[in-house]
């Protein structure tokens, strides 16, 4: 038993265990803990993310003239982790007294921890897939798994979501499965090496069918461009720390396979030397189009929305851009960068969700023409919110402007200006997006209803802090990080990076966050300075006496600005991205009803058996063709 | 061996006996079925070991081949046969309304499709085959409600059409080459691959396609199936169709091997799995919805036979046995859920278990790992990318194609089970007894999952044994015949 | 880098930089009252204005946050002096790089929208979701700006680029059309007439500033000096060859400065909407047109 | 009769502020005072016909930028309140809340004679005759309208004022209001009524800030008290 099995032994025990426990408070209690075992197997681990080992799992099945197994690689244990972090945090943050809101509001609590386990269990599966079959195998234990954590909230949205979701990934699914066929007739084998090697056999044609249907599969995961429709509204319909756990990291199994199956094996070499219209777009290019695409238009969406959840959601689909980007940027900062994303982006959206869920406890809304003013109410929410929003707008000293920046930084290198407006175009967007949040929960004016509000309980609280905590030191230090990232380089290929604790070292300006967060704090503490020491004390008000052109202010008014945030923008582009790809959807539907009409028309004609002697006559008059002209 | 001829002439005997004892004891006249059906059952179990890889043949009454009646029977025929058995007790109408003529009619089908199973030549097939469709004919017309009498009509006028062109078929095959012992004809398939061979051969595909729901030709299934009870139709569904397919097969492996007749197999295969998947996709009830979802399983059946050689077969055979299982226990859970999506809502609420065994067979159904269905349907899917003829690879993308149709119809049902307000007309909890079969067929699969291995080498071997004519012939026709043509 | 060296640059970087911004102020009331055909105000009406505010005797707080948001702004901005190379102190400005001093620039502007965010004031609110928009607006021609200044000078640290220019020649010579959107992206950054509907006094109070008072407002004014210091500075750099010495330096930074300024009132209030509209349409077709050149 | 006693506590108030020993503070008070002096932002609260006189003393004729005062918008930034014109009961009190909303040092010019003693509406029942029966005045310029350059030397002698305030103790009338603040809410309570009341808790900021007077708390606070609802600053809670 090396170390991957006995790690995979513990997570099948938590499974059973949380299966089976009834009791609510040591359900939660051995479910947390079994979180932190399974955080300190991959600790000790470790060797695969700072050396780029391999473990490969004793444990193997043959099947059908198939021989599935697993193993570990860096970039295996860099996903884990995160998804078992996510978990962990997760778990504890259900496990106390909103876990007790849940039940008294009807949910079923033991459930949704089942929900949460057969996720972490499923994308580890996928996680440590070595062949394509069971990374197929574990790629739709993934997704039912999240299908089962979709479907646990009772509203009508909810199923709707979920259902359109296992549309979606159902459509994924046979993508891929088609792929295998492919990998399959050329090779007789499903073995990961044979991906490359059924590559470079094909043609030209069926090249871009083979790439095609491999990203497809794995686009509609992470929700890329044009497959982004479903997955925001099912995120945000899944009951609270779920949401969290499924916004910070079940999508990014799509980057995963990508990684390991576009990157690692058909080589993104390749697919530079696929061209499709001009010397500049390339299979390559293309996919980093898609990725830019995908961080403009979902974060846009996301400015529109007034729900915190759906907001928050579609800002993950559209910061996985930000990583396919890096990513197809194929070099050592960019894919660094995008790499480093995936953990960045899965902190501060865990952490962001948890707020959001947070405020949903105490008020019972995610509505964000409903709230207003909570910052008195519950300080430590919005300030985790405040780090979680810095770091998901890429704002320095958080965790979010380090990825970011070595993405702008690569596409700089590279040559890519329109790439990188369409990435700055995201980040504007974002911050756009994140300030409403922010302002729309936590300032302006504090509703009558609200002004009994407390902050939550530290059950909930300390995971929110704990992730704002990781958002922070790896936004400070991106050295703790960094020597995974080069491990996963160099096991799939990639251009390795440079680094140092404060970040990266490159001759045409490099990036040292210790510096950075350090200038930047000195500002603020000489700002404090001024701002403390000049000037007389203030007075504290309240909120009615305010300037409002003379008008007296009180709980009677409604002094607060929500509804429409940005008026004069969406007045401009409301009207250029409403409603895009909806079309698409509705096409697809339509074309199908139309031939599914015209087959039900012959399911119901009326002369049967004249259908049938029609048939027969048919069928006997093409074989006299065929013979009689075979004949002459 | 030859007791096993029992099989035929049991079901025919107590076919005609149970009117006769109804009229003298009830009860008992009620036992002869199930009782000859458990007996059958023991017969096969207990016989299943001593037919060696070979099989055997029975000659009725000594003639031998080419002249007299000849049954074959190899490990093929008795998994059929054991399955005809096991689908009869589990549909078996035990309630005490039912009359006594209809448990003949049952048993008068249960004499058909064994008869079908092990008839070994052309003629004897399609009496019993006609014989099937008479009992058919009957079950239908005696349901309670007048959809189900027009639906039979239709039915009758098609399977009747149907069964004059399986009649001329193999007319004309006994004009071409004057015997119709199928090994017999396997040794002069040069006579038969003529314009008149082939013509022949459609004939009998149409004949058959009617009851193996063929593309084109299945335009009686939705309403028979919608109107019907519910065991009854999953019994037509189940096994009926399964059987005619099972008379394709054998004429064509055993005569009409050829890369032209398999095309059109798979043509019509796909034809038949894209319109049901697709107008299952706008069923607006349960049943309508399950007999279309059929149609297009069978036409998946039919891609996996369209495949050469023994591969091919034993997807086939694993794809009936799959659907089988899988349509079998889903139109008896449906026996209670009739009428429309919109009675069902809320249905998870009343009866999980209900709920969660319909989601397990769906998703068999659509092929998602771990289960049965999912590995089935990667090696039809893996061996169809195999053949060097592109119309296979197109097949793929129809049947995904039609899976994610599939897949939107099942769960828009799973939608409707799940919602939270209740329906205004409430559909009531299944019967206790279909409930625990269908209970009992979820378990199966769910334990087949554990066994992938051995049942799909168990598969191979049969597979292996009838896509071999060799083994056919030489098994039922005199070393005379056989010998000088082998 | 000796610490003596690191500490001066860290106190004196902000210092210069709010000396040499009152110046900047200075000239832009005395820019706007001449072209009314004024006299404006004395040499030190921006200290009086400063010092008044910080010693008012009283002053209201909305709560902590909206504390919290003027140190911010102030102190993100004297973090971002640090950042910004002039000549003698560019130690520390190595560090950081084109990039994330833009980013450092948006942290104030953050700082501020917290800020006002809490004062509960909607006139606040939307001045700050006006100024994020016009922050939407003129930084897409501003990054185009900036892409196209790294990529041409081989480069994202300022200090590369400045000796590229000292080297070669200067950024608005060989990339004129940057330059130009540069400078139109210049005039929204500074929030100066027509991209001003943020302040838009009669019609929403001030925007951010409504609720602002005594050391609050006071806050404001200072980054208000150091708004107009980076930008000056910032243009210089990237397309006048930045500055060998302060002498060659600071000429440039008021003349970019002096640009806006004039042109400024020759405009009215553009709506939001058209705001957006006109940046996004000439500034980003000339940096498109620039790019293309260099490329 | 009133207003004598009001000069006389004014008076003793300023002569607190001298107390200081440490002659830097002295400096640092004088330096602070001459820029308050040199820098006015200024709220116009046009009521009446006399705002049209402030266009003029704005722009390029007079040019008041020259004198460091210029135009804010809202109370919280201004140093000034200008009520030019008649003062309706209606307008009175968003003139009271406004005064409230601004920030000490604060100073009131009531321009116009209406602001003075009602002016041509001495017989109106709508209109407020006395401002400084509401709040401190600072400087009255009388006129029907006033000139621009009567507004500008009206300007400069606040100016001056605030100068010298530590001299002459004129410039400081603003903490007569949290003084007197019983005097200005009684003579507020008679114009408007019982249930009068502001957002603005001038009590607790003359608490603050060390205001208080003698005339701060009285009877008239008393029955504020009564009718008042509290307005706490929301405190962060954990």
């Amino acid at each position: 038993m090396n170390l991957l099995d006995q790690f995979f032994v513990i997570v099948a025990v938590a499974l059973i265990s949380i299966a089976m426990l009834r009791n609510i408070k040591v359900n939660s209690i051995v479910s947390t803990l079994w979180y932190v075992l399974m955080v300190v197997m991959l600790a000790r681990m470790s060797s695969v993310a700072y050396n780029a080992d391999t473990i490969t799992s004793a444990f193997s099945i043959e099947l059908l003239g198939f021989r599935m197994y697993w193993k570990f690689t860096a970039l295996s244990w860099f996903f884990s982790i995160i998804t078992v972090v996510s978990a962990l945090a997760s778990s504890l943050f259900m496990s106390g007294d909103w876990g007790k809101q849940y039940r008294q509001q009807g949910g079923n609590y033991g459930l949704l921890q089942l929900a949460l386990i057969l996720n972490v269990v499923s994308m580890l599966i996928l996680l440590a897939s070595g062949d394509l079959l069971s990374l197929f195998i574990g790629w739709e234990f993934v997704s039912w798994a999240s299908f089962l954590m979709m479907v646990l909230m009772p509203s009508k949205t909810a199923k709707k979501a979920a259902v359109k979701y296992v549309i979606y990934a159902i459509v994924g699914a046979m993508a891929l499965l088609a792929a295998l066929a492919m990998v399959y007739a050329s090779s007789g084998s499903l073995d990961f090496t044979q991906i490359t090697d059924a590559f470079i056999q094909m043609t030209d044609n069926m090249k871009f069918g083979f790439v095609l249907l491999f990203f497809i599969g794995f686009a509609i995961k992470m929700g890329l461009l044009p497959f982004h429709l479903w997955q925001a509204v099912a995120y945000a319909e899944t009951p609270g720390p779920g949401a969290a756990f499924l916004g910070a990291i079940s999508s990014r199994m799509g980057l995963f396979t990508i990684l390991v199956v576009i990157v690692q094996f058909i080589g993104l070499g390749n697919l530079e030397e696929m061209n499709i219209a001009l010397p500049y777009l390339n299979m390559k290019s293309l996919l980093a189009w898609i990725a830019a695409l995908t961080t403009i238009i979902p974060t846009y969406i996301a400015l529109q929305q007034h729900d915190a959840k759906r907001l928050l959601a579609w800002h993950g689909v559209g910061q996985g851009g930000y990583m396919l980007l890096g990513i197809m940027m194929y070099d050592s900062i960019g894919s660094a960068g995008g790499l480093m994303h995936v953990l960045n982006h899965a902190s501060y959206q865990a952490a962001l969700f948890l707020t959001v869920v947070a405020v949903v406890y105490r008020t019972g809304t995610s509505d964000l023409n409903k709230l207003g003013g909570l910052v008195t109410q519950m300080p430590l929410t919005f300030l985790v919110m405040l780090i979680g929003i810095i770091g998901l707008a890429g704002l320095p000293p958080m965790n979010g402007f380090v990825s970011k920046w070595m993405v702008y930084r690569s596409l700089l290198v590279n040559g890519e200006p329109l790439l990188f407006v369409a990435a700055v175009l995201g980040t504007l967007g974002t911050i756009l997006s994140v300030y409403k949040l922010i302002h729309n929960t936590f300032l302006g004016q504090l509703r009558v209803e609200h002004q009994q509000v407390r902050e939550v309980p530290w059950s909930m609280m300390v995971p929110m802090l704990g992730l704002s905590v990781i958002v922070f030191i790896t936004g400070f230090m991106p050295g703790l990080i960094l020597p995974w990232i080069a491990s996963i380089q160099e096991t799939i290929g990639l251009p390795v990076v440079t680094y140092h604790l404060g970040g990266i070292e490159y001759a045409k300006g490099g990036l040292d966050m210790i510096w950075v967060s350090g200038i930047l704090f000195y500002g603020f503490g000489v700002g404090a300075l001024i701002f403390y020491f000049l000037g007389g004390k203030a007075k504290r008000i309240h909120q009615y006496d305010n300037y409002a052109g003379g008008h007296f202010l009180s709980s009677e008014v409604k002094y607060h600005y929500s509804n429409n945030f940005y008026p004069g923008l969406m007045h401009l582009i409301g009207n250029w991205y409403r409603g895009s790809f909806k079309w698409m959807e509705n096409v697809i539907v339509s074309a199908l009803s139309f031939v599914s009409k015209l087959f039900e028309n012959m399911y119901r004609s009326r002369q049967p058996v004249m259908l049938l002697v029609l048939v027969a006559v048919v069928a006997l008059f093409s074989i006299y063709k065929n013979y009689s002209g075979a004949g002459s | 061996m030859n007791h096993l001829i029992l099989l035929v002439v049991l079901p025919l005997l107590s076919a005609f006996i149970i009117p006769v004892v109804a009229k003298h004891s009830l009860t008992i006249s009620r036992l002869i079925g199930p009782v000859v059906l458990v007996f059958i059952l023991a017969l096969v179990v207990l016989s299943w070991n001593s037919v060696g890889s070979n099989g055997f043949a029975i000659f009725l009454g000594g003639f031998l081949p080419p002249v007299g009646i000849v049954f074959y029977i190899d490990h093929f025929s008795l998994m059929l046969s054991g399955l005809i058995a096991g689908m009869l007790l589990i549909v078996w109408p035990w309630n005490s309304y039912v009359a006594p003529r209809q448990y003949s009619l049952y048993m008068l089908l249960t004499a058909a499709s064994f008869g079908l199973v092990l008839s070994a030549d052309l003629f004897n097939l399609y009496v019993f085959y006609e014989l099937l469709a008479v009992a058919t004919y009957g079950l239908i017309a005696r349901q309670k409600n007048p959809a189900a009498a027009v639906a039979a009509l239709r039915y009758l006028f098609v399977s009747a059409t149907g069964s004059a062109m399986l009649l001329l078929g193999i007319a004309i095959i006994y004009t071409l080459t004057g015997t119709l012992n199928i090994a017999h004809l396997a040794t002069m398939t040069d006579q038969l691959h003529g314009l008149a061979g082939l013509s022949a051969f459609a004939l009998i595909v149409i004949g058959a396609g009617v009851k193996a729901e063929m593309f084109l030709l299945n335009t009686w299934v939705p309403e028979v199936y919608s109107t019907i009870e519910t065991p009854l139709a999953a019994l037509l569904a189940g096994l009926i169709s399964k059987l005619a397919t099972v008379l394709i097969i054998r004429v064509l492996l055993m005569l009409f091997q050829q890369s032209e007749v398999l095309q059109m197999l798979l043509v019509v295969g796909v034809f038949g799995v894209i319109s049901g998947e697709m107008v299952a996709w706008r069923a607006k009830d349960m049943l309508r919805m399950l007999s279309f979802s059929s149609i297009a399983q069978l036409g998946m059946i039919f891609i996996a036979f369209s495949i050469a050689g023994e591969v091919g077969l034993w997807i086939g055979l694993a794809m009936m046995l799959h659907h089988l299982l899988v349509k079998g226990g889903l139109f008896l859970l449906a026996d209670k859920m009739q009428g429309s999506f919109d009675n069902l809502r809320g249905y998870a609420k009343r009866s999980a278990m209900a709920v969660a065994i319909f989601i397990i067979f769906i998703l068999s159904l659509l092929g998602i790992p771990p289960f049965p269905g999912f590995w089935i349907k990667l090696m039809l899917i893996l061996n169809l990318a195999e053949q060097n003829n592109t119309l296979y690879h197109y097949a793929i993308g129809f049947i995904l194609l039609a899976t994610v149709i599939e897949a939107a119809y099942l769960f828009k049902l799973v939608r409707y089970l799940f919602q939270d307000e209740e329906a205004a007309t409430i559909v009531s909890t299944p019967k206790s007894l279909t409930f625990w079969y269908a209970q009992i067929f979820a378990l199966v699969l769910l334990v087949s999952l554990a066994f992938i291995s051995p049942i799909s080498n168990r598969l191979k071997d049969m597979a292996s044994q009838v896509a071999n004519p060799d083994i056919y012939i030489n098994t039922i026709l005199p070393s005379h015949l056989s010998g000088g043509n082998p | 880098m000796s610490f003596v060296e690191i500490i001066s640059e860290l106190v004196l970087m902000p210092l210069i930089a709010f000396v040499v911004g009152l110046m900047m102020v200075l000239m832009m009331r005395k820019i706007s009252a001449r072209l009314q055909r004024r006299i404006g105000p004395p040499f030190f009406q921006p200290i009086y204005d400063i010092v008044k505010l910080y010693g008012k005797d009283t002053q209201v707080s909305h709560g902590l946050i909206h504390d919290i948001g003027i140190v911010m702004a102030v102190g993100g901005y004297i973090g971002a002096e640090i950042l910004l190379p002039v000549p003698g102190m560019e130690g520390i400005a190595d560090k950081g790089g084109i990039i994330t001093l833009s980013y450092f620039l948006m942290i104030p502007s953050l700082g501020m929208a917290l800020g006002v965010g809490q004062c509960a004031n909607p006139n606040g609110s939307i001045g700050i979701s006006r100024a994020l928009t016009a922050m939407l607006a003129y930084d897409i021609p501003f990054i185009i700006v900036v892409f196209g200044a790294a990529w041409h000078y081989e480069s994202t640290s300022l200090i590369g680029m400045i000796e590229y220019q000292q080297a070669n020649a200067w950024g608005i010579i060989e990339m004129p059309f940057l330059a130009i959107a540069g400078l139109f992206a210049l005039q929204g950054m500074l929030g100066k007439q027509p991209f001003e509907i943020y302040i838009a006094p009669a019609e929403i109070a001030t925007g951010p500033m409504v609720e602002m008072s005594g050391k609050y407002m006071g806050g404001l004014f200072v980054m208000q000096t150091f708004q107009l210091y980076t930008a000056g500075v910032l243009y210089a750099s990237l397309f006048l060859g930045g500055g060998e010495s302060w002498l060659d330096l600071l000429p440039k930074a008021f003349l970019v400065v002096a640009i806006p300024m004039s042109i400024a009132f020759l405009f009215p209030r553009y709506k939001t909407e058209d705001l957006i509209r006109i940046l996004w349409k000439w500034p980003v077709m000339l940096a498109l047109i620039g790019l293309a050149f260099i490329l | 009769m009133m207003k004598k006693e009001l000069k006389i506590k004014s008076n003793k108030t300023n002569q607190q502020k001298q107390k200081r020993t440490n002659p830097l503070a002295n400096v640092f008070d004088d330096f602070i005072d001459f820029c308050q002096s040199k820098s006015l932002f200024m709220l116009h609260y046009c009521t009446g016909c006399g705002a049209i006189e402030l266009p003029p003393a704005m722009t390029s004729r007079f040019d008041m930028e020259r004198l460091g005062i210029q135009p804010m918008v809202t109370p919280r930034q201004a140093d000034i309140l200008l009520v030019t014109g008649y003062v309706s009961v209606k307008t009175l009190k968003r003139v009271i809340l406004t005064y409230e909303q601004m920030q000490a040092p604060k100073y009131v010019i009531g321009i116009c004679s209406c602001t003075v003693n009602g002016g041509m509406y001495w017989q109106s029942y709508a209109t407020a005759k006395k401002l400084n029966e509401y709040m401190p005045v600072d400087v009255y310029i009388a006129g029907c309208m006033p000139r621009p350059e009567a507004v500008l030397e009206g300007l400069n002698r606040l100016k001056n004022n605030i100068k010298n305030d530590r001299k002459e103790q004129k410039g400081s009338a603003w903490k007569d209001y949290y003084k007197n603040y019983d005097y200005y809410l009684g003579n507020q309570q008679n114009l408007f009524g019982k249930e009068w009341q502001t957002p603005v808790d001038v009590i607790a900021e003359a608490k603050l800030y060390g205001l208080e007077g003698e005339g701060t708390y009285g009877e008239n606070t008393k029955k504020l008290k009564m009718v008042q609802h509290p307005l706490l600053p929301q405190e962060m809670k954990l």
